[in-house]
Parts: C-alpha cells; sequence; structure tokens
C-alpha cells in the first residue's frame, strides 16, 4: 500500500440486494471488517445500493466526506458497474476512482455456506479497495458513430429490422444469403392464432424493403469479414455470382422455358425437395428481388462447358452471364443486427420415426409447403404416393425436449401443430392424432387457439410416440403404425395412419460457429446467440454495437420475432442518433522514456495497433487502433507498456488485497 | 588533511569476477586510490575480521559487497560491514539477485553436498567424509563456515541502499557509481546504478531486428552458429537483453554470443525470468498445444535459461518443494 | 451437487485452499455470472481477478500470487478460437506451455497451476473446474509460501543470535 | 472408484436418490415413450412410465403387487429412446425387479429350476459341468484349455454356457474356432472350469447368486496369465465389462466380432467361398442397444463375398428384442400362461418379410429362440438362423 495517490478517502458500499446478497453474506460484518482496512473512510450496507436512495447516500458521502476513491460491493460490473460509475461522477468523482466487487453472481447466489461466503465477499472487498488506491483519473474517449446499419438475414426479423431502421431515415444494408429475402416465413402457409396467410402478410413487406430508397438489399451474398468496433464497422460482402445481371433481368422467367432440361428435374429447395426445377429459377414466384438465378451445380454448362445456352440466347435483354464473378463490397456502418435465423431439425437425426425410410412420413415445414397453395401441389394434400391421407399423426417435439437431440424446447411446434391439424382436417377431411408430450401454447390469444383446435374434433394422445412402422398385416394399405402410450388413459396404443407429420424444432444454423466468430459474439452450447442480458438487455450482446433478432438467439415466434426485431432497430437508433459513444478507456501504451524499442511487442497486435518509430526506435500504440486486451502489456519484458484501468499495480494490489489477510475479522469473531 | 572516505570490499558466494573488474578499471584505480582509502579487501590485501570490527559504526563510506549469501561466515561478514558502513552497495549479479550460485537453490543442499563429495565423478572418497562445521584436533578447536540450505541475495539477508548490476559490472558503471559517492549528492535508497532500460537500447544490432518476429524454433549457441550481423534473438537464439538492463554495453552481442540477462531486470519488472519467458513465448507460432510444445522443445532447461542469474531474487526464490 | 457444496466448505472447519482466478471479461468471467444466475453452487475459495483477456494475464502475476499465499492459480479464457481480442488466448496458451514447466521445476505442483477454456455459456463448466481444482489443492495441502519463506530465512537466526549474544558479553 | 463398488453392490430401494442415475427419475417428464417402446409394455399392469412416477410418489410397494416387471426382457429399448437419458433398464429397472422377484408369491417354475441349475452346475440347463469342454472334441482345430496346458496365453476365450452345451451353440463355437485359428490368435478356453458369467438379467435377479459365479470365476482368471477376453455372447460381455469390473476385473471384454473385425484385413482373404445369401441381422440388444455396436456385425457380414444385407422394419437402435433377455429365456411358459405374444414370433415374421434366406445373429440365445419360432411360424419359405461367425467359417471352406 506504498505508492497511492495522494490522500486516499475510500467510501465502501456493500448492497444486499433484498436477500439476494445479505441473505448469504452477512453484510455487517463485511462492513465492520472493512471500516478497519486503511484508507476507507466511510463502510456502510444498504438494502438496494443502486435505487435512488442508495445513489444518493453514495453521493452525499462523497460530498461530505471529501471521498476520493468509491468501492461498491453488489452484482456483477457487467449490470451495474455504469450506474455507480455514473454515481461517482456526478458526486464530482472521476468515475475511473470506482471499483466494483461481484458480490451476487459469483459469491452470494453460488455458495452456500454463510461464513465462507462471507469470508469471500471479505477478500474481494480488501483486494477492490487496496485496488482502488492506484487507480487514475481517466477520460472515455468519444467515438462518432456511423449511421449505417448493417442487417444480416433476410427473413422477418431482418426484414422488419431493416424497414424500422429506413423509416426512420437510416442506411441500412440488408444481406441475405438466399436468392430472395423472406426467410422461413415465406414458406409458411398460415399463421397462428390468427390463420392469416403468411404471404398477404410477408410479401408486401418484402417488396417494401426491395423499393425501400434507404435499403439496399443483397441477396445471394454473404458476409465475408467484420472489422472495426462499435460505431465504426467496416464490413465485407460478397455477393456470388447468380449468372444473371441484375440490372439487367426484368423476372420474365423466358430463360426458364428456354432451358434444355425440358422438364425440372433437380431438388427444389423452396418447396423442401417436394417439386423439382430447372437450373435456372426462380426459388418462388413472390420471390424478391423478382430474379432468376442460374445453380451452377446443376447446369450443364457449368459441367461439361456443352450446353446449348438456349437460356442465354432467349433473353432479349443479354442478362445471362455465364462467366459472371463474385463481387466484393466494402461498406461502413455504425451497428450491425444479426437475424440470422434458425435450421429445422433434421427429422432423421430421431431414427424410430422413419423420416427418410418410409415416404408418408413428412415434416411439419414440407406439410406446409404442400398445403400452401403456391407450393408443389398447388395446396391439393396429396402424399408422395399420389394418394389422399384419411388418418394423419402429427407428432409434437421431434428434436426438442430429449437429450440425445436438443434438449430445449422449441416453442412454436404446439402451436404450429395444432395449426397444422386445422389446416389437414380443412383441407382433407382426415381424422387427426396430435400426439403430444405437453400442450404449451402460451401468449396472447394462444390457449383461445387451442381450444378452438380441440373443438374441431382434433384427437389429442398425451404421449410421446416412441415407434413408428408398417402395419405387415395389412396387405393393403400398408398403414403406418404409430406406438404410444396414452398417458392419461395408461394404455399402449398403436395408431394406424396414412401419413405421419414430424413436428420438428428449432435449431441454430449449422455456421453459427462461424458466423459468432466473425461478429465477435458468443452463443451458448447449443449454438443459439447469446443475449447481454436475458431480462434487461435481451437483443443486445457482449458486443457493443451488434444487435440480435429472430431465432439465431432462440427459438421464437413470428410476433416475438418481429419485436426483437423492432427492438433491436431501437437500440441500433439510439446508438446512431446520440451520434457518439464513449469507448472504455482500457487502452494500452507504451511509456515511452522507458521502452528500449525491442519491437517484442509489435507483431502481438492482431489490430496493428503497435508500431514502431524508426525515428525515436521506440514503440507506439495507436489508441484508436487499440481494442485494450492488455496481451502486449503482459508481454512487454522491460515492463514498459502500461494498460489503463488494468496497470500492473492495480492488479498486483488486488493479488496482494486478496491475501492480505488479517485477523481483524477473526478476532471480532471470537472476542 | 582530513581522512580520505573509508572503501571495503568484500566477496561472498561468487567467481572472484567481480573482484577483476576492480582492477579492470586500469589506470583509473589510482584516481580511486586518490580519492579513497580500501580498509578492507581481503582478496588483494592482508586484512582481517578484526580490522572491520575495530571500526567504529557507520565509520566506513560504502563497502562494495559481491557474491550471493550462502554461508554463516558471509552472513557474519556482511551483517558486520553493514553495521560499520554508511552505504552498502551490492556489487555483481550475485549480490543483487543471486547471480549463477543462486542456481543452487534448485537443489536441496544435501543433494549438492552428496553430488560434490560423494557421486561426481572426479571424487574420490571412500570414506563419504564432508566438511565439519567443528572440528577437533588435540588441543586445537577449529570453526568452519557451514552452508545454508538457501542462496540468498544479499539484500535479503541485510539492508542494502544500492545495487550495481552485472556478471561483473562494467568498470564505466563502477567508475560512475564511485563519482556518484565521492559527489556526495546520493541518489534514493533503492537505486539501481545503471540505465533503467533494457539492452536493446543500446544494442548494436537492433536496427535488424524484424517487426513481424514469431518464432518456428529455438537454437542453441552451442549447436548453430550465429550470423554475427543480425539480431540474435531473430534467429532463434534466446537472448534475454529485452527484459535486461543495459549499462554493460552490450558485450556479448558485440563477442556475438546472446545476452543472458546478468543486469537484472528494469525497475518495472518483478521477475526477470517470467517476463522474458512472456514476452518470448508470446511470440512463438503455432496454437495448438502440440505445435507449441514442439517449438518449447528448443529450451529444454526454461529454468536455467530465464533465471540464470535471477533465481534468488525472484518472487518464488527457490524450489519450493521436492 | 448439495453435498459437494457442503462437503467443500470452508467455515471454520479446518484449512480452505485459496485459489486466485484470473478470468478473462468476455468468456470465462461471464461463464462465471452465468454460473450466478443458474444458481450453479460451487466451492467457495476462488477468488476472482477480471482481466480483459487471458493474454492480460502476466505470468508475474501468477508467482506473485503464490508467493503471497495462493494455493493455486486459474487461469480461465475464451476456446481456442473464440478470443475476444482474436488471439490474446492463443498468446496465453503459449506461455502456459513454458510456464508450466518453470512452475514446476520451482517445485509447485501441477495441479496448482490450471488453465481452462471457459466459454460465456459455460457456467456449469466454472463449478466443475472449481470443485475439481479445489479437491485436488485440498489434496496437496497448503502452499503457504511466505511461511515458507519466512521458515526458510530461520537458519539466519543463529547468526543473529550469536552476534546478539557477543554484544551482550562486550555490553557485560 | 472405491466408493462407486460399495454404492452398486449395496443399493436398496432406499438408497435409489442417492446414485446421481437414480436421482434422474426426478427428471422424468412422464411422456410415456418407455411404456410406448417397451415390447411388452402392453402386457404390463404398470409400464416403466408408471413406475417411475410411482417411485416419485413413494408408491414402490403398490409396483410389486403385479408381476409388471418379471415381463421385463432387459432390451434397453426404453433406455435409449428415454428423452431425459434415465437409466432405466441399468439402474431403476433392475432395482424395481429384484424386489419384485423377490416378492413373487412363487417364482416361475422353469425360472426357479434355471437358477438352480446356475447355482448347481453352473450352466442354466442343468447340464454335467464335466461336460462343457466336450464341443472341443469335434472341433476340426486344436482348441487348447488352459487347465491342462496353463501357459500364458493372448487371448481368453469365454464360452459360455448356451454355446459350450446348445447343440447349434457349438457350431458357433466350432466356426470361432476355426476363424481364431486361422488368424494365428493365440487362444485358449478355460474348458470344464468356466462357470456361467451370470448374465446380466440374472444377475439382477438373484445377486447372492451372481456373486458366487463372480467370485468363482474371478478366482479361475486370476490362475492363469491372458492379455484380453473375448466371447461370442452379448449378455455375458456386459457381465464382465460392467458388473465383474465392480469386482476388480481388470480386463476389458470384447465380443467375439469386434474382435475379428480388428483383422479384417488378413480376414478378408481367407474368404474365398462367395455365398450367395441374402441377409437380414438381428440387433442384440446388448450388442446393438446397449454398446452401440451397430456398424461392426454388418461390416462383417458385408466381408462375405456374395453376401446381400437387407434390413428388416425394426433394425439398430429400434430392433426389436428376441425375448431371451432378462431371464425371458425361461420364462416363455409363463409369459404363454398371460396370453403375451413371443417377441421371437413377432421378430422373425419381421425376417420373412425381408425376403432373407438368413437371419443373421450375434447373440446365442437368438439361435434357438427364432428356429423355435420359425418352427411355430410355418412359413413356406425357407430361412435359416445363422450366427455371424458361422457364414464368416462357411466363407471360409474352398
Amino acid at each position: 500500500m506504498s505508492k497511492t495517490t495522494g490522500n486516499t478517502r475510500t467510501g465502501f458500499y456493500i448492497c444486499h440486494c433484498g436477500t439476494n446478497i445479505a441473505g448469504t453474506v452477512d453484510v455487517e460484518k463485511v462492513v465492520d471488517y472493512v471500516s478497519k482496512l486503511p484508507n476507507v473512510v466511510v463502510a456502510k450496507h444498504y438494502k438496494y445500493m443502486c435505487s435512488d436512495p442508495g445513489q444518493e447516500m453514495i453521493q452525499k458521502d462523497i460530498r461530505d466526506q471529501n471521498l476520493n476513491r468509491l468501492v461498491v460491493a453488489a452484482c456483477s460490473p457487467f449490470l451495474h458497474e455504469r450506474t455507480f460509475r455514473n454515481v461517482a461522477s456526478q458526486a464530482g468523482l472521476n468515475q475511473f476512482f470506482f471499483q466494483m466487487v461481484n458480490t451476487r453472481e459469483q459469491n452470494a447466489w453460488v455458495h452456500l455456506d454463510a461464513l465462507a461466503s462471507t469470508e469471500k465477499a471479505i477478500d474481494l472487498a480488501r483486494s477492490a479497495i487496496f485496488r482502488v488506491a492506484f487507480h487514475k483519473p481517466l477520460e472515455q474517449k468519444k467515438v462518432p458513430i456511423h449511421p449505417g446499419v448493417l442487417v444480416v438475414g433476410g427473413g422477418i426479423a431482418g426484414i422488419h429490422a431493416s424497414l424500422t431502421l429506413a423509416n426512420a431515415g437510416k442506411k441500412v444494408f440488408l444481406v441475405e444469403r438466399e436468392p430472395t429475402i423472406g426467410g422461413h416465413m415465406a414458406m409458411f402457409d398460415k399463421t397462428f392464432p390468427t390463420l392469416d396467410c403468411a404471404a398477404c402478410i410477408l410479401t408486401p413487406k418484402m417488396s417494401s424493403v426491395k423499393n425501400h430508397p434507404n435499403i439496399t438489399m443483397w441477396t445471394y451474398s454473404e458476409i465475408e469479414s467484420v472489422d472495426g468496433y462499435v460505431g465504426n464497422f467496416k464490413v465485407n460482402v460478397k455477393k456470388k455470382p447468380r449468372y444473371i445481371i441484375e440490372d439487367l433481368c426484368v423476372g420474365c422467367l423466358d430463360c426458364i422455358d428456354a432451358c434444355v432440361y425440358k422438364e425440372p428435374r433437380f431438388f427444389d429447395e423452396f418447396n423442401q425437395g417436394l417439386s423439382k426445377r430447372k437450373p435456372v429459377y426462380i426459388p418462388f414466384p413472390q420471390a424478391t428481388p423478382q430474379l432468376v438465378v442460374i445453380d451452377p451445380e446443376t447446369c450443364i454448362d457449368f459441367k461439361s462447358n456443352k450446353c446449348k445456352k438456349t437460356c442465354v440466347d432467349v433473353c432479349e435483354r443479354k442478362a445471362i452471364d455465364l462467366n459472371q464473378q463474385p463481387e466484393h463490397k466494402e461498406i461502413e456502418v455504425g451497428t450491425i443486427i444479426v437475424a440470422t435465423g434458425f435450421k429445422p431439425f433434421d427429422a432423421s437425426g430421431v431414427p424410430y420415426y422413419g423420416y427418410g425410410v418410409y415416404p408418408n412420413v413428412y415434416t411439419a415445414l414440407e406439410v406446409e409447403r404442400l398445403i400452401n397453395a403456391s407450393g408443389p401441389t398447388s395446396g391439393e394434400v396429396v402424399m408422395r404416393d399420389g394418394s389422399r391421407p384419411e388418418k394423419i399423426a402429427i407428432i409434437h417435439c421431434v428434436g426438442s425436449r430429449d437429450k440425445n437431440t436438443n434438449l430445449w424446447c422449441s416453442r412454436v411446434c404446439c402451436l404450429y401443430s395444432l395449426k397444422l391439424a386445422h389446416l389437414l382436417k380443412e383441407h382433407t377431411h382426415a381424422d387427426i392424432y396430435n400426439f403430444y408430450i405437453d400442450i404449451r401454447t402460451p401468449g396472447k390469444m394462444m390457449e383461445e387457439f387451442y381450444y378452438r383446435m380441440a373443438e374441431e374434433g382434433t384427437k389429442f394422445i398425451r404421449g410421446r410416440v416412441a415407434d413408428i412402422y408398417p402395419d405387415l398385416t395389412d396387405e393393403v394399405h400398408r398403414r403406418l403404425i404409430v406406438k404410444a402410450e396414452d398417458t392419461l388413459i395408461s394404455e399402449i396404443i398403436k395408431v394406424p395412419v396414412d401419413m405421419v407429420v414430424l413436428s420438428t424444432g428449432l435449431e441454430p444454423r449449422a455456421d453459427a460457429n462461424d458466423v459468432r466468430r466473425m461478429f465477435n459474439i458468443t452463443c451458448s452450447t447449443e449454438g443459439f446467440f447469446i443475449e447481454r442480458h436475458p431480462k434487461l438487455a435481451p437483443v443486445n450482446t457482449f458486443t457493443d454495437g451488434i444487435f440480435l433478432a429472430g431465432c439465431c438467439q432462440g427459438p421464437k415466434d413470428i410476433p416475438d420475432t418481429v419485436a426483437q426485431a423492432g427492438a433491436a432497430a431501437a437500440e441500433a437508433l439510439a446508438l446512431i442518433d446520440s451520434g457518439f459513444i464513449e469507448l472504455e478507456p482500457n487502452t494500452a501504451f507504451v511509456v515511452e522514456v522507458d521502452c528500449s524499442g525491442c519491437k517484442s511487442c509489435v507483431p502481438l497486435c492482431p489490430y496493428s495497433a503497435i508500431s514502431y518509430q524508426e525515428d525515436k526506435k521506440k514503440a507506439y500504440i495507436n489508441e484508436a487502433l487499440c481494442k485494450g486486451c492488455g496481451t502486449c502489456v503482459a508481454s512487454c519484458p522491460s515492463g514498459s507498456i502500461k494498460q489503463n484501468l488494468f496497470e500492473d499495480e492495480e492488479i498486483y494490489s488486488e493479488i496482494d488485497g486478496i491475501l492480505n489477510y488479517t485477523n481483524i475479522y477473526e478476532v471480532s469473531e471470537c472476542c | 588533511m582530513p581522512d580520505k572516505p573509508k572503501i571495503a570490499m568484500y566477496w561472498c558466494a561468487s567467481c572472484g569476477g567481480c573482484e577483476e573488474s576492480v582492477v579492470d578499471l586500469a589506470e583509473d584505480i589510482l584516481f580511486v586510490l586518490d580519492n579513497v582509502d580500501i580498509i578492507f579487501w581481503p582478496v588483494a590485501l592482508d586484512f582481517k575480521k578484526s580490522d572491520v570490527e575495530k571500526y567504529k559504526d557507520v565509520e566506513i563510506v560504502a563497502s562494495l559487497i559481491n557474491g550471493a549469501i550462502r554461508s554463516t561466515e558471509q552472513e557474519e561478514m556482511v551483517r558486520l560491514l553493514r553495521k560499520k558502513s554508511k552505504v552498502i552497495i551490492a556489487y555483481g549479479a550475485c549480490a543483487q539477485l543471486g547471480g549463477i550460485p543462486a542456481l543452487a537453490n534448485e537443489f536441496q543442499k544435501e543433494e549438492i553436498l552428496r553430488y560434490v563429495y560423494e557421486e561426481a565423478p572426479s571424487a574420490v572418497n571412500p570414506d563419504k567424509k564432508r566438511p565439519q562445521a567443528q572440528f577437533k584436533d588435540d588441543d586445537r578447536e577449529t570453526e568452519l563456515p557451514e552452508l545454508w540450505d538457501t542462496v540468498r541475495t544479499l539484500e535479503q539477508v541485510i539492508d542494502v541502499d544500492y545495487y550495481l548490476p552485472g556478471c561483473p559490472p562494467s568498470s564505466k558503471l563502477l567508475k560512475e557509481a564511485v563519482l556518484v559517492l565521492l559527489s556526495g549528492i546520493l541518489p534514493s535508497k533503492g537505486t539501481v546504478l545503471a540505465p533503467d532500460l533494457a539492452l536493446c537500447e543500446e544494442c548494436p544490432r537492433k536496427d535488424t531486428k524484424p517487426t513481424d518476429l514469431s518464432f518456428t524454433e529455438f537454437k542453441r549457441p552451442n549447436m548453430h552458429n550465429i550470423d554475427p550481423e543480425k539480431c540474435i534473438l531473430s534467429q532463434g537464439f534466446i537472448c534475454i537483453g529485452p527484459a535486461t538492463r543495459s549499462g554493460c554495453g552490450a558485450m556479448c552481442i558485440e563477442g556475438n554470443m546472446p545476452c543472458t540477462g546478468c543486469y537484472g531486470p528494469t525497475s518495472r519488472v518483478k521477475d526477470q525470468g517470467a517476463k522474458i519467458l512472456s514476452s518470448i513465448t508470446s511470440n512463438i507460432s503455432g496454437k495448438t498445444e502440440k505445435e507449441i510444445d514442439a517449438i518449447l522443445e528448443g529450451i529444454p532447461d526454461p529454468v536455467g535459461t530465464f533465471y540464470r542469474y535471477g533465481m534468488a531474487g525472484s518472487l518464488l526464490r527457490k524450489k519450493v518443494d521436492f | 451437487m448439495l453435498l459437494d457444496e457442503n462437503k467443500s466448505q470452508s467455515g471454520s472447519q479446518g484449512w480452505q485452499p485459496k485459489i486466485i482466478a484470473f478470468f478473462c471479461n468476455w468468456c470465462t468471467y461471464t461463464a462465471a455470472d452465468l454460473a450466478g444466475v443458474s444458481r450453479i453452487k460451487h466451492a467457495p475459495n476462488a477468488r476472482v481477478i477480471r482481466v480483459m483477456c487471458s493474454g492480460r494475464v502476466d505470468p508475474q502475476f501468477i508467482l506473485d500470487s503464490f508467493a503471497k499465499g495462493a494455493d493455486g492459480v486459474l487461469v480461465g479464457g475464451c476456446h481456442p478460437g473464440d478470443c475476444h481480442y482474436q488471439e490474446g488466448n492463443y498468446k496465453c496458451l503459449r506461455r502456459f506451455q513454458l510456464f508450466k514447466r518453470v512452475v514446476e521445476s520451482f517445485g509447485i505442483n501441477k495441479d496448482r497451476l490450471r488453465l481452462e477454456w471457459i466459454s460465456a455459456s459455460e457456467g456449469d463448466k466454472v463449478r466443475l473446474v472449481i470443485n475439481d481444482m479445489v479437491a485436488k489443492v485440498k489434496a496437496l495441502g497448503p502452499l503457504s509460501l511466505p511461511k515458507k519463506f519466512s521458515e526458510w530465512d530461520k537458519e539466519m537466526n543463529i547468526i543473529e543470535e550469536k552476534i546478539a549474544g557477543k554484544e551482550e558479553a562486550v555490553h557485560a | 472408484m472405491a466408493t462407486d463398488i460399495e454404492g452398486i453392490k449395496s443399493v436398496t430401494l432406499e438408497t435409489i436418490y442417492d446414485t446421481p442415475e437414480g436421482k434422474l427419475i426426478q427428471s422424468c417428464i412422464q411422456c410415456g415413450t418407455c411404456a410406448g417402446a417397451c415390447p411388452h409394455g402392453e402386457y404390463m399392469d404398470y409400464p416403466p412410465r408408471r413406475i417411475i412416477k410411482m417411485l416419485q410418489h413413494g408408491l414402490i410397494e403398490k409396483v410389486f403387487e403385479t408381476d409388471s416387471m418379471l415381463k421385463c426382457v432387459n432390451c434397453y429399448a426404453c433406455m435409449v429412446k428415454c428423452p431425459r437419458e434415465i437409466h432405466l433398464t441399468e439402474v431403476i429397472l433392475q432395482l424395481v425387479k429384484e424386489q419384485t422377484i423377490i416378492r413373487l408369491p412363487a417364482v416361475p417354475p422353469e425360472l426357479q429350476k434355471a437358477l438352480e441349475n446356475n447355482y448347481r452346475y453352473g450352466n442354466p440347463m442343468g447340464e454335467s459341468g464335466r461336460k462343457r469342454a466336450n464341443w472341443v472334441t469335434t472341433s476340426s482345430v486344436p482348441v487348447r484349455i488352459l487347465s491342462q496346458n496353463p501357459e500364458p496365453v493372448d487371448v481368453l476365450w469365454f464360452v459360455e454356457s448356451y454355446p459350450s452345451y446348445h447343440p447349434r451353440g457349438q457350431d458357433t463355437c466350432r466356426a470361432l474356432a476355426k476363424i481364431l485359428n486361422a488368424l494365428e490368435i493365440d487362444f485358449a478356453i478355460l474348458g470344464n472350469e468356466e462357470k456361467s458369467a451370470g448374465e446380466c438379467g440374472m444377475l439382477s435377479y438373484e445377486s447372492g447368486l451372481a456373486e458366487a459365479l463372480v467370485d468363482y470365476n474371478m478366482s479361475v482368471f486370476a490362475k492363469y496369465k491372458f492379455n484380453k477376453m473375448i466371447t461370442t455372447d452379448p449378455h455375458a460381455l456386459d457381465a464382465f465389462n460392467y458388473r465383474y469390473k465392480l469386482y476388480d476385473f481388470g480386463y476389458e471384454a470384447q465380443h467375439a466380432i469386434l474382435f475379428i473385425m480388428q483383422y479384417h484385413d488378413r480376414l478378408k482373404p481367407l474368404l474365398k467361398k462367395t455365398l450367395g445369401y441374402s441377409v437380414t441381422y438381428h440387433d442384440s440388444c446388448c450388442l446393438g442397444r446397449h454398446n452401440k455396436f451397430y456398424d461392426e456385425p454388418r461390416q462383417l457380414l458385408q466381408l462375405i463375398p456374395g453376401i446381400k444385407l437387407v434390413e428388416m422394419v425394426h433394425n439398430r437402435l429400434n430392433s426389436i428384442c428376441c425375448g431371451g433377455g432378462g431371464g425371458g429365456m425361461w420364462l416363455d411358459t409363463y409369459f404363454k400362461s398371460q396370453n403375451m405374444e413371443r417377441l421371437s414370433d413377432i421378430r422373425v415374421k419381421e425376417a420373412i418379410e425381408t425376403g432373407a434366406d438368413i437371419l443373421a445373429v450375434a447373440c446365442p440365445y437368438e439361435i434357438p429362440r427364432f428356429e423355435d419360432a420359425l418352427k411355430v411360424a410355418g412359413y413356406d419359405k425357407k430361412i435359416a438362423v445363422k450366427d455371424i461367425v458361422e457364414l464368416v467359417s462357411e466363407s471360409m471352406e474352398d
């Protein structure tokens, strides 16, 4: 405790957080102990330190007692560090003369033994008190925010966020990987609980995106790299070759008719393979943009180079360019909204449901396409063998709530299963059996929807299906037998059906990890992106300026997705309109007189913030480029680089504080 | 004529090189002798302990003590000198940091004695005799110094005022130190009387070091030729220069050998070994344990490499458990 | 888990290891927070020091922790490839690969120093790692370097006493 | 590990929540997959799901009022499909089952006899222990018996009871001996010293008997030096790898098929004879669901020239038990008295449906069970039941 700056007067405050902290940690004992430590002028505990009275109490002490250091032991700094920094600065203290002790998340909430927990709180309080003595007044750097926004993903989340921002006058870049925007919602027939047609509500929004002067829409494009930081991101986008000159194509679709393949014969992604397409195709009639795309995987010309190129010939506008190359765009934006969506669970992951083995086993998304008037059967529910089902089983929780596949509840399956039950009944008049574990219909008008569906005569069987197999005794129909226990009557039942619908769950996209790395955000072990705080910052990420919308954050339905997209847009707007952002001042700097110019630090910086000044023969750190990791500080062989907020002395004093155990506490214990 | 300032010099656990460095002053030694009275210098002149004892407390202006402390005799003598001297200067790497003798802190005393007196190939000692602290023969009773378990730096035994680093300190630094002492304007206590910048500052090969160094292998000078023009570290030879104080004039580098760190760390570093390790390893290539370990095979003895002079003065001081 | 927690409680029952844990802000510190939010109980022996990146962990900090009395040091960073600063964790790993050899050469059992990659979502791994480390360090017993240092220095008392004795004799 | 051993040895219903596996039943969501997956679920008064709920409510005594658990054939079907990964077959049902047997007013006589035989003769058929190695005399290749030649051996082949005594089992033994010999494996058997391993289902019925057999066999193993152990019986395999481990059995036992597959490079050139069969493979419960060896037996079959593999409706993880596990081997009469359809009957129908010539198996229980079921079924088309090992051996003939 030698080299502190001047006369250190520290105030220490520990929060009860109701009983969250005080229920485990003996806050009075902590205060009692801390008040005896050197430099501590005030030590207090209070029920809710973050409340107005709590904040005012601290500010009053700072003024009255002339405090020049502040330590607050409360929750995680991720939650309230900013709050208490503000408390300090409003009381006239530089906000960085403050140190926070995490006594809730990393102490009271994770330990049961009150004594051990209190000891830990004391150790960490002492550590912070030692540390804060070395703190220095720092200034936050203000960085202007580029008003442009990048929206990644053109599903309903990306569409809604883009429109909200564009309507507010912001320049938006919407990047979509597929040839069209619309995402999964474009594949749906009707939406629950209102049963309004998905296309009717989605396609107008899609064309608004296309036509909005503030939106630059790049479909069939992918983000290649993201650099920079909040307010100043540099993004590289790769526009994959469509082999169509976008400006020339008018969407007449003559080229599709002219293709050398007279009949479509390739897997149609949009229709889940229930129909075929040609190598030159448009994903679906309302695709936005209305541009064809040529798939090099199936186009003869790309394989043999011997195609007659009838498509090229037929195009009067000469819009087909089979030599098109990828285009690379570099854009600058201030904020990014990640709305990359989900992937439906691969139903063959539950082998005993026979998906891919028995042709009459369908996934829910396939059935959406079957029912859809613009789908492969124009809305007729005709199965792969050409027959129409009279008995249909809908199986819930396929790839959800199962440790063997995905443990989480996919949240939308119950409701869309009910919806499909209704639509299938409407289309086929078949008997519908819904096999479920629990029916979950939270949300506005959802339980009412369930009620209606039940009233329509859909049969509900509470039991998870254990087996699906063809009825070998039934020579004619070869129906599929769905075997389950009806747990409510405790009977094993075997229901013969013509069609099985697997209500597959929602999964993170397969490349979620790559996306996460590119944007420097975090994701759960499953692969859904993690929000900054589940309640208080649900659309923020741990990386400032990057927000989340839609199912990439976790399964959710369309209303929630749209709400979240709006929230993400609002967060981005709030940042943009504030004009600038204050950066954490935790950058590193070279103490020039100490530097020997050994150059060891220069190659360490991934941001090239460190350079070697040939004239002075010393290293130099560009503060604007430094992101504050501190790796160079730990590596400087002569100790000549420092990091604000994480100076060596600060960390040594923290170590010292933790281990400098004096017996004040024990003495008061036994006496 | 008033008495010239009295100076004492003493050696403890050291090789004698420090004493040699005084002689290396060459004609400058005459200047020194003109200005001071060397009242105790056992390596050069016949003085006895009693000669020191007869001085009054703090009567000696400065004692320059070299060598690490590892025996009863050394401890006794430095305590005596401390009592009699106004200023104590830890002279050289051994006194400052423990030096080469402190590498013994990697072993137990017993291990060392057993090896030296019994197991070393050159040892012929069938009766396994060891030196005794006390020896009695007829009427004579002799007391011999005893080894301690731990090798210590001078400051771990007595209060030290200044440090003169190096193995040995350069005559330039010694001369400067003497001038400072004679000037009477003393630097603040604890000062290391050498520049607080790392060796690269004065290294003649500084400009040849690239700014994108990434180690793919480490080489040892006894097995590979060192390019006499280029930065030695950049050639894959461990050079402790970046973590070592300057002041020596980069003599080893001039001799085409890497710096081994004898001038000790800068004032901003607590543990020279840890710091240079951190710096060098951060810059190796390889991202998996396997790749990294393969490169690190070139450093078979990291303690001997990075703590060659600093073990006793390091944060852990010696091997803590055997 | 209840059992583990009870067993690992210190309270007043005997020696409890003290572990200094350097956690990176983005992954492991967040994971430790997540453990809290999820109420995942674990041994109370770790004292977390937050750094922005595992790359900031200077090996000197680890030695200093041991020297000042830590029984174990845990460094937690983002998984390879996941570093918030792209490569800080690799630098940490490179140092660690050699540094752990140094620490072992200094006679400190390898179980007292641990590097773990714990991502922001791995709240339960925080529990597993801390509980496991506490159990292992407990089995090793206290390191107590400050005490060892003063024990080593006891050998110097003889001379001190001898000198003191002589002086007394002189004064007498 | 010491505590684990003690824990499992002394486990009782009271301690069910003390093990991590036992505690898992608290996480049951009552979805009923176990009941639906159970091949005998429809014949149980209380299918597994209900038993778990009753356990949660502490109504354990009520479970014993019925014979539900006696109908469990240890087929692991409920366990592999449980969405909460509750260790039903391995832990929960075992405990309940043991208690069920203890409280039965009368153990079904067939089962009672098998247990007694195991106790007295070391095999469930009641054959003389001195005839255990008789099959060796009809082997075309020499088979070393350790008691006669106790030199250290690389591979100890634990033959087990059915292969030792049952005429069709002996066919498998001779086939395996031939293969091992051709692969130049240094192998030996225990001969008459061997006693039933106390297969997994049996262990839970009569832990005293099981322990006696374990002790006995362990003492025999201790007499000889060998490096690894193989067996053709998946039940014995499980006994060694799961139960004997608790008694310091220091080897990793391996199923003969997996052992042979390691030498597929050497084996392939030996398989000269083309067998023009269409073959369907029945995944045994222990080898398949319990140990997840679905691919290896199929790979071995496909090494045989000319073999065409076809799958039954239920295969791999979803295979249907032959009904012989968990004591079912000796409960056919009892099950029949309860008007239960025999599982082997159901299974051979699926096999016949494939149109295959051969129903290939990898468990000694299955040959007699399926051959019996085929006789009863009286189908026109001939389908033969053969152990994979027999087919391999057949292909080795010139």
